[in-house]
Formats: C-alpha cells, structure tokens, sequence
C-alpha cells in the first residue's frame, strides 16, 4: 500500500526530509513504524511516540488504508 | 477569530488582549512565554518553532474547549508562534477572560499546561556555543 | 517606579507590562481587574475607589515583598486605581516576570489575593437603580 | 489629648466628614472608639475593624500619644 509520511522535529533531522511517499506491506501503524524506524535509523521506541492518522491521533494497533497520511510524534516541546 | 490559533508572525498581543474585553468580564488573566536567554544552564540566543499545524490547531481548538466546560469564563484566546524567535519574542500568548479571578487564573493555568504537553508544536534550541537541538522533553 | 502604587488616573498598563520584560524571563503573568456590569445580582454603572493611600502603599509593598521571598520571580509590579470609574476600566492591575510558569502564576495569584484582603481600598458601587453602596464584604 | 481622625468608606459616611481633630480623655485605641462610635452611631464594633496608628496597622490595646493619627478601617473591598 502507498502512504504519505509527515516528519517532524528531530525526526525530520534523522529521515533527512519532511514528508516522503512510501509504499509497504505494513497494514497497522506498529509495523510501519517498526519498517520505517529501521530504515531511517530512528532512536525513539514506540512508548515515546504519539502517531497521527490522517491529521487526527490514533493507536498502535490502527489498520492503514491506501493513501493515509501517518505521522509519528517525538515527544512536544511547544511554549 | 479561532480560540487557538498558530501564527508565523510575531503574536500581535494587544489585539488579543482586546478581544478578551466583554461587559460581564471582572477578571483577565494572560500568560505570555517568552524566550529566554537561558536553559538548563545553557546560554540561547534563538528559538525555532516547528508545528504540525492541523493537528496542533484541532488539539489547541479541544483544549480551549476543555477549558470552558471546567471553568466558569467569558473568553478565551490562546495563540502559539512558530518559526525563528529573537530573545525576548512571544513564543505563546495565552488569555482568559471571567466574571470571578479564580476562575481565570485556573482556566489560563490549564491552557497552558494542557497546550505544552499536548499539542504537536516542536522547539529547536539555538545556542552561544555548540549546535542547535530538537527538544524532546518526555523522552530524557 | 515603585512595585505597588495607587493611581488616580487610568492605569497604562502597556507601560507597566513593558517593565516586567527581563531576559531571564520565560514567563509573564498579568491579572486585571475591570469593572463588571452587575455585581450580586444588581446592574452596576461604575464604581468608585477610596485608598487611605499612605497606608494602602505601605502594606501594598509589604505583599510584593512576601511574593517575592515566597515565589522564584523576577519583577512584579501592582497597581490599583482610585477615584471613579466607568465600566470595563481596569481598576487593579498586577503583573509577574519569572523564569518559570508556575512561580509567576502563583505570584500573581498570591498579589491579588492579598492586596483584595488587606490593603485598606474601598469600593463603592453606583446602580442602576437605587442609591450606591460601599461594598464591606467582611461585614456580612 | 488631641487626636487627628480620618474616616474612610461607610465610616466617612456616617462620621459625616473625612477627617477631624478631637480632643478626648481616652488615652488607648479601644477607649478612644468607643468614645467617637458613640458620637456618630458607628454601627462597627472592634471585631469588624482595623486600627492604625500614625500610618501602621496597630491592636486595639494601643496606647495613644498627643497628636496622634488615628484611623479605624472598616472592611476593605479593592480589587
């Protein structure tokens, strides 16, 4: 399946780009990190993530659709 | 105007300020989070600001209304900068407006607590010596 | 300027903000007190304030001092208005630089609260209809 | 002894007048209003009221001195 990736904050450091497009077999939001982590070499376990579906935040164990935008959130630091 | 709003431009806060003003309103309470030239123990001199904007305002927008379902208030504003930030600029602004003060302080206190734990908004550390970083807080 | 005053003129409160910027201050918290259009149940057109002025600025400096041994802040300033005043004039103002959130609303709370319940102002309360009242609310 | 007194709020009201000079054979605070509640019907008694002395928060049991400023404060109500 296609999805579009957002990047953020020191993950954008470590994929080395804001957004990409990737296509995978990953069907839930747990093994396309897993996939994606290993790719890009990301430090974070999942326990320090929050991940966002399509502009709204979700579990884990969320299925993906073709298409969806997914996006996983290092800890904030906004104010 | 949005209750939340996220601004590329330096937070224009006496427009804010005025928005809060209502006849029934004895009572307004603003916070401002401005940069400051230090953090553990570190010299800065910048701040940059990045932002999951649809989130952060749909996260932002739940958080104000939070707020108004626990506190008895008039209004409330709540605006977070993102880009470059001198020392000195206004990174969050936050106002609330009420019949009663308690009310006020605790509905301010609550924005903005909630506002920083929650809201996808990411500071990038510039400092006098050494290179930039990402904050990442709840993960140390 | 002082950290407490009584003013008979309306309070700048640009200015007065303008006096807590500090570079070590990450926070500002700024309480005002304005004049509401109703006040227990009864339609209020304005308010006017006496001070026994001496005195009300000696305890008024005494509560900035306790703030600040109490609460890790930079600057605080507080001023209250005397004489008459029209709706939605601020009639007390209070303003708190610190490093961190959490002392600068705590002593800003803490001003407030104080200056409400010790230092000798009184407000008298013009209605709409009937004759205007000062306001002795221990007396109860 | 003489005694300069200032009224403030309800108690200025009722005084008719924001301050005075009186001369008094009350030598400390609690004799002295007792002495001037009486003479303009203050309906306050001690437990609802703040004295100062000379622009400084005192105790009813004050002793007062020639030319004293005395003031006793009804409840306050800034803010």
């Amino acid at each position: 399946m296609n999805y579009k990736l957002l990047y953020f904050a020191s993950l954008c450091d470590a994929a080395g780009c804001s957004e990409e497009a990737v296509s995978s077999a990953a069907c839930d939001v747990r093994s396309l990190y897993a996939e994606i982590a290993a790719r890009h070499g990301f430090s974070f376990t999942p326990e320090h993530l929050r991940v966002a579906v399509n502009g709204a935040f979700t579990d884990w164990e969320q299925r993906l659709a073709n298409n969806d935008e997914v996006v996983f959130l290092p800890p904030v630091s906004g104010g | 105007m949005e209750a939340f709003g996220i601004s590329a431009t330096p937070i224009a806060v006496d427009a804010l300020r005025r928005e809060l003003e209502s006849a029934g309103a004895g009572a307004v309470v603003c916070f401002e989070g401005r940069v400051r030239d230090h953090n553990d123990g570190r010299a800065v001199d910048g701040l940059t600001y990045q932002a999951y904007v649809e989130l952060a305002k749909a996260e932002g927008a739940c958080i104000v209304a939070e707020a108004r379902a626990r506190f008895s208030v008039e209004r409330i504003v709540c605006v977070h900068r993102v880009g470059d930030l001198a020392l000195g600029e206004v990174a969050v602004w936050t106002g609330v407006s009420a019949g009663h003060r308690g009310a006020a302080f605790d509905a301010c206190r609550y924005v903005i607590d909630e506002v920083k734990a929650r809201v996808p908004i990411w500071k990038r550390e510039h400092y006098v010596e050494g290179a930039p970083e990402w904050l990442h807080p709840a993960a140390r």
